[in-house]
This record gives C-alpha cells, structure tokens and sequence, in this order.
C-alpha cells in the first residue's frame, strides 16, 4: 500500500543544464521500494501546477546500518514540474506518494538479463541491477543517448560491476547510431540454448524499437512505459496504453496500475505511437 | 459531533462523496482508503455496455485546474455488477452509481438493473459529460430532455435519483427546478466545463478529442455561484462539486448551499485527502460551537456591512 | 516581420490590446509603457456619467485567477473625453472606447458622443459586465436584445463597432451571430464569469457585491474554446481574451480563431508583460518561419492523428 | 517610474512564528524609493497564488560605499502569499515592483514628528525616520501592538536615536492599553505654539482612533492605509478608499496611486470600517 509523506530534500545534484539527482528523506517508501516502481511528487505547494509527476526509483538510500533512509529521483527538466524540481533546494520539502506500479520481474539466475535504457530511462535500473546481483544474476546494461554529455550516472553501474554498452547518435560515446546497433549484433552473437531477457525504459519509439528486435530473436522483453499521469492510484484513466488481454484483444489498460512495466508483446506499438 | 447529512431517505455518515470518474470503481482505493469512512462513493460513469473510451492524450493540466476528455472508458453495468460491486458491499461503500445512456430506454434499462442489484445506494444520471457527443449532454441542455430522463427513471426505482447538470448552461437553476418537477430526490452539480487547449508548436489540441471538461480548483468560484443559484430555485438536497481541495472548500459549497459535495480531481493530487477534510471539518464545528454540520448549509448571510454614502 | 492584424477597416501594429477595466485608462501606464507600441488599449467601461462604483472589498483572488466587482467605477463619458483622451492621443494610443450604457438609448447616446471626439479608434460595446444588475447584461444575455444593441449603435457611429460577449450562455457562437446580423465589425470575448467566494468563518461573501467576475489563467482553457467556437460560426474578425500570460497563450487565442487578443489580469501581475509578450511573438515566428503572425488565425489541425484499432 | 526586478533573497531573519524581515537585492528601487513608498512582491513562480502583494519598503540597505543596493520588507505571515514569503530561502527570487505610491511629506524643520505604529505598520517608519533625521528633526515613534512579543525592530530606532514610546493591550511593555493613551498624554501637555504633525500606519481601527485624537487636538495626521490591492499601479480600482475631495464630497480613490499616505482628514471612516 502506497503512503503519501511531506519529504525533506537532502540534496540535489545538477549533473547538467537539465539533469539532477533529487534525493529525498522517504524511509518507509524507501524500504517498500521493488525495481520499476514509481512516485507521484507534488511539484509545487500550490495549485499551479496542481497534479503530481511520476518519477521511477532511481537509488535506495540507506544509512550507515544499512536501513533505508530515502530514495532519489533520476529527475530531467522538460516543463514546468520537472523545471521546479531541477532548481529546488536543500530543506525544502515534496509531497511524496509511493512506491507504486507493477514492479520489475527479475530474471530467473543463470539467465542473461539485458537493461536497455534511453536517456533518463535510465532510472528504473539501479534498483533492478542491485535485485538482480542479489539473486546472482550480473546483468548487462545498454546504455543509449543523443550524445556522450546525455549519459549520466554509468558510474553507479560501474560501482556495482554491470557491464555496460554504449551507443550514441553522433557516436561520441560507445557505438555510433541506436541501442538496438549493438543490442541487435549481441543477440545475434547469443546461443539459442542461452536464457536471456530484455527490460527496456526510455522514449516510446526506442522502446519499440528494442521490442522489435527482441521479438525477432524471439527474447522475452519487458518495457517500463511513460504515459502522462493523473493520479497515478487507478483513479482518473488518463494513463490508458492499448495492451492485449490473455485473448489476444486489445484494451485500453492503465499503465499506472497494470503497468509501467509491460511484457513488450502486449502493446498494440501502432496505436502507442504518437 | 454530527457529521451526518441526509439526501432524502439516504442517511450518509458524513457529507464527502469520492467524484465520479475521479475514484475509479471504488476498489482501487480501498486499500488506502476506508471506504465505509466516506459519505459515499460515486463510481466511474457506467454505459450499459463496456466502452474503451477516447484515445490518449486524455488529460492535459492547466491553471490550477486540468481538462479530460477519457470518453467515458468503462467495463459496463454487468461487469461492474458481478465484478465490482461485491467487493464494495463487502467493503461498506455507500455506493453513488453514475449512469450514462444516448437514449432515454438506456437510462431506464440501467436503472432497473441497478434497482435489483445489491449494494447501489443511489443513481447519479450523468446528463452533463461535456466529452462524448452521442452521450447524455444532449438531454442535460434542454429543460425538457431533463425532465424527461428524470421523470422516466423515477417511475422504474426506488432508488434516490439524482442527475447530475452541466455548468455549460446560460441558467443552471433553471436545470435544477427542471430536475425537482421530473421527481429527482437530489440534484449534483458541477460537471466539468467544457473547455481545450492547444500545443501551439504543432497546432494540434493537446487532446486526442480536441475539446475537453475543465475541473478543479480553478473552477470552484463558478460552481459555488451556481450552487448558490440552485438553492434558491430549488428545496431538493444539493451535492455541490468543482475544485474542491480543502475542509474550507467543503463549507464554502455547504454555506452556498449543498448538503453534500463530492470531490474530484483534489484526489488524485492527494489520495489521502479524506481524512484530512474530515479532520478539518471537525476542527470548524469545535471552532464554531457547531452540533451538527448539516446545520451549516445555506447560511450564507448576504445582509449589508458597509455603511453606504455612495450618492450616484 | 509582421506582427500586424486588421479589425475591419482598422489596423493594429500588433494583436496586443489592453483589456478593459485592466489598464484604467491607460494613462495611469503611460510612464511605465509605451503605448503607442501596444495593439491597442480598451479603457475601462465608460457610462454617460461617471460612477463611484461598488464598495470594497471589490477583489478576491482565486486559485490561479480572480474576482471582480468593481462595477464600473468610471468618471463617465464626457470628463473621460476631456480628461484623458488627450494625453492618449498624444501618447499615439490606439483607443478602443468600452461603453455600458442602462437603455440602448444610452448605447446610442454614448457612441454619437465617442464618434465625435478626437482619438477614439473602436468601440467596444460591453453588453456582458456580470456585476451590476442594471448594465448592459440583460442584453448580453438575450439573442434579440444582443442584436437590437449592435445595430442600434451601428446607425450612429462610423467607428469599428465590437460587442464584448459574456461566457455565461449555453451557445456562445449563436451570440456571435446575432453581433454579426447586427453590423458589428468584430467580436471580443470573453468577459469574466459569474462566480462567487464565501469566508467561512464569518459565513458572508467575500465580495461586497457578493458575486463577481472571474478572470485570470483558470477561464483560458474555457475562453480558448469559446473562440473556437465562434470561429466556426462567423466569419467576423474575433478579439479572444480570459486568462493570457504568455505569448504562447496569445498563439494559443490566434490559432484557435482570434485575430487580436486582449490582456487584463495578467497586466496587474506584470505591467511590464508587453514587452516580453512581444519578444515571444517574434522568437515564434522566427522558429516557425512565419512572415506575418496574421497568418496563425484559425490554423488549428484536429485532423486525426492516431490509428483507430478501438471496437466499441 | 516604478522598476520590476527579479530580485535575489539575500536574507529571511525570522523574528518570531510569524514575523520576518525579507532582504532582497534590488539596487535601483532602493535607490529611488521614498518614505512610506511600497513594492509589490510576486510569492509564487507559478499562478497561485497569482497577484502580487504590497509591502512597504522597511529599509534601504546600502553597501560599505553607502551606495544603495536593496530593500528589506518587515514580513508579518498572516496568509498563502505573507507564508511563503515567511518560508521562502536566500538564494531564491523574487519579483519585485517598485518603488509605488504617494511617499510621506517630511514635516518641516523645528516641527515635532510624531511616527505612530501599530504592529507591522512599522514598517514605513524606518525610511522617515532617516529622511527626518536628515533635514534636522529627531522624531519620537509611538509604538504599539497586543504584547511585548509582537514589538520587533525597535533597536533600530533605538540605534538612530529615536525616542519610543511604547504601549501594549496586555502591559507587558510601555504603557498598558492602546498607543492612544500615551500619544493624547503627549498631546495635551504640548504646548499650543508647537509644531507638531503626526503620521500613522497599522490596523484600521487603531488609525482612526489615532486620527481622531490628532482632530481633537487640531493637529495634522498622515495616515498610511492597507487596502487589497490588486495591481498596485491604479489599473484595477480595487484598492479604493472613500476620500474626500477638495469641495469635500467623498469619492471612492485609489489607495496605491493617490495614497497610501491620505491627510486622516480627507478619510469617510465610517463607511471604511470594516
Ligand atoms: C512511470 C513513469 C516514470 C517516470 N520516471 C521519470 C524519471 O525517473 N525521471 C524523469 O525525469 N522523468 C520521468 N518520467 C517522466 C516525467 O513524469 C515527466 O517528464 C514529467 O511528468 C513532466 O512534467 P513537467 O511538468 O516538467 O512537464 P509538463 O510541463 O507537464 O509538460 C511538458 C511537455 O512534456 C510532455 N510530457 C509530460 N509528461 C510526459 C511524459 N510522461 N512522457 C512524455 N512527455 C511528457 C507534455 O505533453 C508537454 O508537451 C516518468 C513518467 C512515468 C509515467
Ligand atoms: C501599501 C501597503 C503596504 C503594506 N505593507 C506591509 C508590510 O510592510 N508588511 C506586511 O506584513 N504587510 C504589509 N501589507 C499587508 C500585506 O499586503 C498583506 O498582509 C498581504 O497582502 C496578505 O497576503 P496573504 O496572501 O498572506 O494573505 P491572503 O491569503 O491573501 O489573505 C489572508 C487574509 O488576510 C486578509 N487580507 C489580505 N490583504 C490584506 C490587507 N492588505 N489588509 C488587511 N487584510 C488583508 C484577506 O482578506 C484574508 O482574510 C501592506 C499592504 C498595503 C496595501
Ligand atoms: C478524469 C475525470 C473523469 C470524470 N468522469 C466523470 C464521469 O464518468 N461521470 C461524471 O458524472 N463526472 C465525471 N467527471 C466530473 C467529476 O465527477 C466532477 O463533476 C468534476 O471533476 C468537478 O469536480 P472536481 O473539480 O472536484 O474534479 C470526471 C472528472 C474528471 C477529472
Ligand atoms: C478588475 C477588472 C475590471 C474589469 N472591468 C471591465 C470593464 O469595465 N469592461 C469590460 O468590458 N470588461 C472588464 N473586465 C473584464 C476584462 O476586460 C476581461 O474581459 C476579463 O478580465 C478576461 O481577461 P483576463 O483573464 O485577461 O483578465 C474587467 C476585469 C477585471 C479583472
Ligand atoms: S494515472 Fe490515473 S489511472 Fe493511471
Ligand atoms: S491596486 Fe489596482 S488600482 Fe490600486
């Protein structure tokens, strides 16, 4: 069950014009926490804006004994809220519901899971890799943007021993081109005797993209999809994707309850897409 | 302390109702929420057959307030009967069912089905969604259409029926007096306002149904006045709704007023907002030396202050 | 590039008009704004003799918004004329007269006066201030009485004739007609929106008047669709006002059918937002490649965008 | 002409839970602003609240050159906007517009000024005090509230050499009672030949109490009046007051252009009351 707490800002850090760590002092929602779950911050203390923002689960912060203390949020300014988070300040304070949404399934251990993320899809993955090492699975982590100065926090992942690949539009960083250049060339070089799934966070096109290539080698592929949301609790249907039930039939189902995470096959791509 | 209001036969606990299509069916709450805490809940709007609703983008914020356009997505009345409405029962909602139909016999035929379920408490006749043409707006901008859906389900429940009325009308209490001689027990208002925005760089609205209904804080100044309208053309109870965010805004509609309110959208900013309107309701009774707070409604006191000496 | 737009035979170098009651008479921002750089400015509402108006408190703010009950305070038609009109013509303003008037007669009388001073540009008939019971409301509200007004003035005066419509009605479009088969040669709306506030603790109005108008950022999403509206519906030039702070709310107005626009809230925000409103005007057109702003009135594509696979 | 500048907090000294003195950087409105002049402050970056408020300028605060660089605003939280404010952290911005109104005519040279406050209308006294000084006359401030705790600030005129008297509902300081009793004490025992003239500004009642008293004893009162002001640049005619004009007839005027100082005199009280 979600909870809903006033939480203090402890820091945030700019890591560019338009990135930032928030970390805030959340324990209980810290400690609920699963990989791919999500919050809904209240941006502002007025009205405007009035409804909150989701944002995935980027760290867990735990205290020196190891109890969790808060989380922080992979936070990327693109309008109003995202803008009033980026400049907020230490002491101040944001209403923070959580954990919510269906969480990530870890990969069985002994099979490959591949985290393929796009810009600030980034997020969710931090708290996967750690379930997954947990359970002994060392997962790869396929790490896509514009340009080398979009790539933030691989160091985290470096700290944990995930492998990463790179891959870069204008090719400053890692592979010249999209993700799917090297996801594609891996999954290619993979014996089918292999186990291995995909979980994939970043823009819808890429998302799509990824599932394409997944579903082409027949690879399980999960995806963390970002809908505008109202409320973030089931209530207001306004974070509805196509997504086929157990017959194969299209449905408008909300992400925020069913979702964000996806098995990639269910989504009607062609009616997502806009 | 009485918290307690009454809408006709209908006894609530106290006078908070979760807004139609704002709460989901109810059970997506229930674990945050008590549901049998709440004067009652009013499901999402209910056709007779599942419909999937208009495509995304449904919703868009703007001022202190946010437009949706979800077209009326929804499992239909059989489904929300065998699936929903036990656990509602079993959870001790007091339970509002919002209905919408293109004809009058659609009306009808969900009351009477309603009528013989267990668990219904009320039917709230959505004549006032502004976002499906073929919807019940039709009826709910013509006096006659009002009184003619109120009058045909009348006669087929025993149910309270309240139909719920458009803002987007030249005389709101006019609708009201309409919905009093067709044999309503309650009238609700507001629905949203019909409204839309547009993403300038595209030229395209920012939603996928182009217009959409307004609601929230923003237009709470309207429908206060339109509540205050109503209670002076009509004596029937009155659920006052439209961007209510706080235990203040509750009393706002009641002194205008209502006897209930529901509140929308204020829940999806803050899905524990119940307990802290309750408490705060209680704190203005202490305050106020009140016993009962249904004793508040229609209080407003208009009499002159200032001392005129203004000669033109 | 062009920032120009024309309202009939009368062409403004930007769409930027000051909105009425929101820039007194303009004279009292000639310091701090040039007012020749402005679309136009639409001085507050003008009755044959002056008025001292409501009594305070005449203003309450609201989530993202206002009320208003000022009730047309003014110094009445002829000392306005004597008064201000000079320095505004000095100033190199561009006037847009606001005139209320009782009787058409007064209508009338107030237009044969205004059509004989020096400096004044347009009138703007205010047929829709929601706060005085004996204004021009009751013609604002009344498809016959809308129509009697306009032509009526019409008669008289060779200037630009421009009812102000109120959003209160049911069909606003249908009011933009009735101005058209009237002779007017444009429209402006909208003006504010009957609402009320009540202070709880003492149970009374916050506003003397008791109701009052609201206006600010929480109606645009409203009055954007009722410029849509009234685009579909007359081919008259439209002047689209309720709630702009920003240039993207101008293009928003435009777009949807305005060819000029007022501001008036946004202006006690921000005397200084002309300026910035026209810097964003021009870095628009820039990124969009557009020689004259003239040409984004009633561009808005609702062509369908995405792929239908819905059932029911 | 009034400026409008995004200015930087460079400090909030909480005086007390709901008093505080705001420093904002603003050169140029400290350069210009006069006695009893105020500015209007925007509380929020987003739409709520949505106008701005007016405060009176409390002091001008110079840099080791004694060249102007900001005003300082004596904050009293009594709702959304004054709250924010009140909870609002160095480094933050804030708009500001000014210098506005009608300033205090500083009484003549050898005349007795008599500055008396109630609560936060403090405030425009700071800036007199120092423009008195300037031209010769030492003024006395007469200073009132509930209690002793709600009495900020008077170091400051204790550090510019102004007597004080003070006066509190409660007597925990000064005289007990309102500042009426000490200020008709004084009036009576000067001496007929002596100039004296009077400037007010605090709660309604307590200026037409104070101008009454000022009548009695045929001596000129300045009061300062707070009205709700919408724009604060005569654009909105919220803020009007019933004054009189020079044949004497009451109109409803506008406080932030034709005041906020008005000669008591020219003020329909009763029909203010409220
Ligand atoms: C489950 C979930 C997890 C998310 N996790 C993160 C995260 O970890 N870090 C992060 O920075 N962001 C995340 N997002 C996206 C984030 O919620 C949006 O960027 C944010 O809501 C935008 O708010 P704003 O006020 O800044 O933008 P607005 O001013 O509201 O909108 C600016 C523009 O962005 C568009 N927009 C708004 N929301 C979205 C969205 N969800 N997707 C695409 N376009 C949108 C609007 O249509 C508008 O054109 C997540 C979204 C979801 C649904
Ligand atoms: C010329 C002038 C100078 C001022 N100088 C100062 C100053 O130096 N320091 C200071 O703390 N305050 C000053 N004020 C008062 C200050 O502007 C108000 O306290 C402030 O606007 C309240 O805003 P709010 O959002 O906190 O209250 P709101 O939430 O807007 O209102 C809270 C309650 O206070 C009432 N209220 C609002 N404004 C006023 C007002 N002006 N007078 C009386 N009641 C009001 C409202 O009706 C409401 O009941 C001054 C006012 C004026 C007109
Ligand atoms: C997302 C959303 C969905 C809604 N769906 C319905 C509905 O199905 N039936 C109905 O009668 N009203 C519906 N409404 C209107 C609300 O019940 C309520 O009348 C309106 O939102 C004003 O109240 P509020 O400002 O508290 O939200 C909906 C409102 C929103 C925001
Ligand atoms: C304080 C105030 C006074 C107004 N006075 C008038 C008036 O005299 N005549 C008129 O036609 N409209 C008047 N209006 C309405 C505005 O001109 C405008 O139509 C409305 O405020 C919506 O625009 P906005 O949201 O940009 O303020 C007034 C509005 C306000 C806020
Ligand atoms: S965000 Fe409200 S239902 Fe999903
Ligand atoms: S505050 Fe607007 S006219 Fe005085």
């Amino acid at each position: 069950m979600p909870v809903d707490i006033d939480a203090a800002v402890i820091g945030n850090t700019r890591l560019s014009e338009d990135y930032s760590v928030l970390a805030l002092a959340a324990p209980e929602i810290a400690a609920a926490a699963r990989p791919g779950q999500f919050v809904m911050l209240k941006t502002s203390r007025g009205m405007d804006p009035l409804l909150r923002r989701p944002f995935s689960i980027f760290e867990v912060l735990r205290d020196d004994g190891g109890a969790p203390r808060g989380i922080t949020i992979l936070n990327k300014r693109i309008g109003q809220g995202t803008g009033l988070l980026y400049d907020i300040e230490t002491g101040a304070r944001v209403q923070t519901l959580g954990p919510l949404g269906m969480p990530f399934e870890p990969a069985a251990a002994h099979t490959q899971a591949w985290m393929v993320a796009g810009g600030v899809g980034l997020a969710p993955f931090v708290t996967l890799a750690e379930a997954l090492l947990a359970r002994g699975t060392v997962p790869t982590l396929f790490y896509g943007a514009r340009r080398a100065a979009d790539l933030h926090c691989a160091d985290i992942f470096e700290r944990l021993g995930v492998p990463i690949v790179f891959a870069t539009e204008d090719g400053s960083r890692g592979t010249r081109g999209f993700i799917t250049v090297p996801l594609e060339a891996r999954l290619s070089a993979l014996a089918p005797s292999e186990d291995a799934r995909l979980y994939v966070c970043g823009p819808t096109p890429m998302m799509r993209a990824v599932a394409g290539v997944a579903a082409a080698h027949g690879r399980r592929c999960d995806v963390s999809l970002e809908q505008v949301m109202g409320c973030g609790m089931g209530g207001c249907y306004s974070c509805v994707v196509p997504a086929r039930d157990g017959s194969g039939t299209p449905h408008h189902t909300r992400t925020c309850l069913d979702g964000p995470v996806f098995d990639a096959t269910r989504i009607v791509w062609d009616a997502l897409a806009h | 302390m009485d918290l307690s209001v009454a809408i006709g036969a209908l006894r609530l606990p106290n006078p908070l109702i979760a807004a139609s299509g704002c709460f989901g069916y109810g059970v997506e709450y229930a674990d945050a929420v008590d549901l049998s805490s709440l004067g009652g809940v009013a499901v999402k709007g209910l056709f007779l057959a599942p419909r999937e609703g208009h495509a995304p983008p449904r919703i868009v914020e703007t001022p202190s307030g946010m437009l949706n356009a979800i077209g009326l997505q929804g499992i239909g009345v059989h489904r929300f009967i065998s699936e929903k409405l036990p656990e509602l029962r079993e959870r001790k909602a007091i339970v509002f069912v919002n209905i919408c139909g293109t004809t009058i016999d659609e009306y009808v035929e969900l009351a009477r089905i309603l009528s013989d379920a267990d668990g219904v408490h009320a039917l709230e006749l959505n004549i006032s969604c502004p976002n499906i043409k073929e919807g019940g707006i039709t009826f709910g901008c013509s006096l006659t259409g009002t009184h003619a859906v109120v009058s045909a389900v009348r006669k087929v429940t025993p149910l309270p029926v309240i139909p719920k009325l458009t803002p987007n009308v030249t005389d709101v209490a006019s609708f009201a007096r309409a919905a009093a001689e067709g044999g309503a027990d309650a009238v609700s208002l507001v629905n949203t306002f019909l409204a839309m925005a547009i993403d300038v760089e595209t030229r395209r609205p920012k939603l996928t149904n182009i217009v959409g209904g307004l609601s929230g804080p923003a237009i709470r100044p309207i429908a206060v006045r339109m509540v205050y309208e109503c209670r002076q053309a009509v004596t029937l109870p009155i659920i006052g709704m439209g961007g209510i965010a706080s235990a203040e805004d509750v009393l706002e509609f009641m002194i205008a007023g209502a006897t209930a309110v529901q509140v929308g959208t204020a829940n999806f900013v803050d899905p524990f907002i119940w307990t802290k309107l309750l408490d705060g309701l209680r704190a203005y009774m202490q305050r106020h030396g009140l016993e009962r707070l249904s004793d508040v409604t229609g209080t407003l006191d208009t009499t002159a202050r200032h001392t005129a000496w203004i000669s033109s």
